[in-house]
């Protein structure tokens, strides 16, 4: 997420470009919730069979979908990833893309976030507790 | 709701870290975290906490940005997704 | 209760309560050095399921303060598994001072390095294997981030390792004491590694955290920086009570994505993966 | 451990008079934390004792107790928000009850509370369209199991109940504040008619309505489970709103004596004390049965509630049957 004043600085007195912005097809989320931990409902306990997502070894590739592919694999993105800074509401709040990536990259990266996803939060810490169930 | 306006979380209720092509946002009235990719910042921004409808979120959007693909079906579901999360109300 | 065990792992007090001798006397030689706390924050039970069971076939039922409900028994056997998979679960269910993240975490130069991921990844494995080469051992199942400092908390319980760990780690840590073989454990085979006295006399000292890994057991050597976003998610999956923690969740898990590198390694055997680990260590 | 008593009575002290709390050794305060954990109070007793010097290490549990008890009513606030924003186009206020309603209103008996499900009062003839809005809205059913949906629908007076698919939390609708099968009917419409708001699209039960549904849902369907924390509900609403015209409400609504009952055992646990029947001895027997360790004890006495409460809610013939069906179906 580059913040916008960044853009037009080093752009010289050029008339502002307006930034481009995808709107994503329809089935293109753009929203990750952080779901809780188990909840004290035991419902959510049973429903708590969620598979292991796959670990994030280095050398995968990103396919358009989000899932982890061999490395060259075609049409699928090398993992990329830089920290950015910015923190103001109105500065924060203007989205964009990793630097050095295309539109489909950003979408097939956030594919990939989502997917991270499955299942509740602290999954993983249940799963390595790995308490026999009943 | 036959043309609701779509109105954006209390500025001050937000807590909002820059990741990469996401931005993670806490939401205190709510006490959830969600991340979100664009055009979800974007459209949150546009619709600020006064709230706009679709359609005068479309021309917004359509103003401040180059959109390459502007559909209203698109545009209705990013809607759906940041009202289901809580971000965004529909009155 | 007939039996009852007090120790205080890191800066969390423990009571277990057990209808049976046996895994308390076990608990009793392997924490030997740890300290007591005065007024525990959790109480773990040891009990039967149905009377009968205390003495036919007896069978540990894991109770407490925070229980599972489904959680099935286990044999009296593996009475010590049970006593630290009760402890784990008070922390996972009620942990609400310190961000808990499913994590091994070792320490050097004053600072932490942590290891998340996937059960299996082979975090507590490395973890012992760091320690014989003289980095402190600070957990090897939660790292406990505070979110007003943002240090990081030593949780120095047994290291649990399981099957082929256990040859590996006896074999580079010769004079380090263990706990039982457990065999037919749900997890295998599992024999636990008492932290060095070392371990347990600074565990109240927090560290900065300077390295995250998302180490990646049974593959090509390889190496990639992990985006933030990718951090921040594949954390909250670890961490069982981010959401309960609210917003100084969210500020202790934001500050640490922000201030310290991570990286996934992939390493084909032990050996080679310490290897990495010091390599990158000594570069940052 | 220096206390004579160790059962519930330990924790009911230390709430009438947190000064007691500085009297406690170790073992005390281990088994008090241990109680008020098991009876979901620890938010509750944190708060009555914030102020006291205490040990360090019982101050920082209880400190943390205040937090999450506070986080807790964060995200049951919000629950009471997402409900009312899914059933504002119907029109329909969301009228809350139980904890939702002591939080949301800023009561004392909700403060440090922990909040489990949500729960809110309907009428019946919008139930169906109260149903359709929340699954439109990420609510699902947490029990897909044909016989409870049916138990459910005819004869209970709540639907089954739903959870979010993405929040993990629950709400039970209800359309009246008893099983339609127990003797005793009271009237739902007076409920919603007589209900206070507290927010715009968010009302309360009327407090001495709020007193009412907490003594039936204690004594007329209830096995007093939850029951220490159901009777500080009862007496922090007396304390609050008092009991003027208590008695003439409970006797609409046909629970007289559920009421008295409440009233009496909430005073005789966290009051001044009040003149007990023999039954009212063998409540507080069932209400206070957990030990130092947080264990449930008295497995009599429990059995016996336990029995009791299933024969209040329905004829001896249903009860046999809903028994024998959850029986027989029971995965063993």
């Amino acid at each position: 997420m580059s913040e916008k004043g960044e853009h037009e600085g080093n752009r010289g007195p050029a008339t502002t470009r307006r930034r481009a912005l995808m709107l994503g097809a329809t089935g293109a989320v753009a929203v990750v919730s952080i779901r809780p931990a188990l909840a004290q409902t035991a419902a959510s306990v049973a429903h708590c069979e969620i598979p292991v997502p796959d670990p994030g070894r280095a050398g995968s590739y990103i396919a358009a979908d989000g899932s982890l592919v061999p490395p060259g694999t075609a049409g699928a993105f090398p993992p990329v990833g830089k920290p950015l800074k910015g923190e103001d509401v109105k500065v924060a709040l203007s989205g964009g893309q990793l630097p050095g990536t295309t539109a489909d990259q950003s979408r097939a990266y956030t594919n990939y976030i989502r997917r991270l996803q499955s299942g509740t939060s602290g999954f993983t810490c249940f799963a390595s507790l790995q308490m026999p169930r009943g | 709701m036959p043309d609701p306006l779509y109105r954006m979380a209390r500025a001050e209720a937000l807590r909002i870290v820059h990741l990469d092509s996401f931005i993670a946002v806490f939401h205190r009235d709510s006490g959830l975290t969600h991340l979100l990719a664009a055009p979800a910042p974007e459209i949150m921004a546009t619709l600020g906490e006064a709230g706009l409808s679709r359609a005068a979120l479309a021309a917004r959007l359509a103003a401040e940005f180059e959109l390459a693909d502007l559909d209203d079906a698109a545009l209705a579901e990013r809607l759906d997704e940041l009202v289901a999360c809580g971000l965004v109300a529909a009155a | 209760m007939r039996h009852v065990f007090s120790v205080r792992i890191g800066p969390v007090g423990f009571r277990v309560g057990s209808a049976w001798r046996a895994p308390i006397a076990q608990l009793e030689t392997l924490y030997a050095d740890y300290p007591k706390p005065d007024v525990p924050d959790f109480s773990v039970r040891l009990f039967p399921a149905r009377p009968w069971r205390r003495v036919i076939r007896p069978s540990v039922t894991i109770g407490g303060d925070f229980m599972l409900p489904d959680a099935a028994p286990l044999p009296l056997e593996q009475g010590l598994l049970a006593a630290e998979m009760g402890m784990n679960l008070q922390m996972a269910l009620g942990q609400r001072r310190y961000l808990l993240l499913h994590a091994s975490v070792v320490e050097r130069d004053g600072r932490a390095l942590l290891m998340t991921g996937v059960s299996g990844a082979g975090k507590s494995t490395l973890a012992a294997l760091l320690a014989a080469r003289g980095w402190r051992l600070m957990g090897d199942e939660f790292a406990l981030l505070d979110p007003a400092t943002g240090l990081v908390h030593a949780f120095p319980r047994l290291v649990s390792l399981k099957n082929a760990a256990i040859e590996v780690v006896t074999r580079a840590l010769p004079e380090a004491r263990f706990g039982p073989l457990l065999a037919g454990t749900p997890k295998g085979d599992v024999r636990h590694l008492v932290p060095d006295a070392a371990a347990v006399a600074a565990m109240d000292v927090p560290v900065p955290p300077a390295l995250l890994l998302f180490p990646g057991y049974g593959f090509a050597a390889e190496e990639r920086a992990v985006p933030p976003s990718e951090v921040f998610v594949r954390l909250t999956q670890a961490s069982t009570n981010f959401v309960a923690l609210g917003e100084r969740g969210f500020d202790a898990l934001a500050r640490l994505v922000k201030t310290v590198p991570a990286r996934a390694i992939d390493y084909p055997d032990t050996d080679s993966a310490v290897a990495q680990v010091e390599k990158l260590w000594a570069a940052l | 451990m220096g206390r004579a008593v160790s059962d519930g009575r330990l924790l009911a002290r230390m709430l009438r008079t947190p000064g007691n709390a500085l009297a406690l050794d170790a073992a005390g305060w281990t088994a008090l934390l241990a109680m008020a954990r098991a009876e979901q109070m620890i938010g509750t007793l944190a708060l009555r004792l914030d102020g006291l010097a205490l040990p360090d290490d019982v101050a920082r549990i209880l400190a943390d107790a205040r937090a999450s008890a506070a986080q807790g009513q964060v995200a049951a606030l919000w629950e009471v928000e997402m409900a009312r924003r899914a059933l504002a186009p119907l029109g329909e206020p969301v009228v809350l009850l139980k904890g939702s309603a002591f939080a949301a209103a800023g009561l004392r008996a909700g403060e440090g509370r922990s909040i489990g499900d949500l729960d809110i009062l309907v009428p019946w003839a919008r139930i169906d369209a109260v149903e359709a809005a929340l699954l439109a809205a990420g609510w699902e059913w947490v029990k897909p199991n044909a016989y409870d949906d049916a138990y459910y629908r005819q004869w209970m007076h709540e639907l089954p109940p739903l959870i979010h698919r993405d929040r993990d939390r629950m709400i039970d609708v209800h359309h009246t504040i008893l099983p339609l099968t127990a003797r005793i009917t009271p009237d739902a419409a007076s409920l919603l008619v007589n209900s206070v708001a507290i927010g715009p699209g968010v009302r309360m039960l009327a407090p001495s309505d709020m007193l009412v549904h907490a003594a039936a849902h204690l004594f007329a369907d209830g096995d007093l489970a939850g029951g220490m924390r159901n009777l500080w509900d009862v007496h922090c609403l007396v304390e609050q709103f008092g009991t003027a015209g208590l008695a003439e409400r409970a006797a609409h609504h046909g629970l007289g004596a559920a009421v008295a009952r409440a009233v009496r055992l909430s005073a005789a646990l966290y009051g001044d004390g009040a003149a007990l029947t023999p039954g009212d001895h063998a409540c507080l027997r069932r209400v206070t049965a957990r030990d130092g360790w947080g264990r449930a004890t008295r497995p009599v006495t429990r059995l016996a509630f336990y029995v009791r409460s299933h024969w209040l809610r329905m004829p001896p013939l249903m009860l046999a049957r809903h028994l024998w069906t959850k029986w027989r179906t029971k995965p063993d």
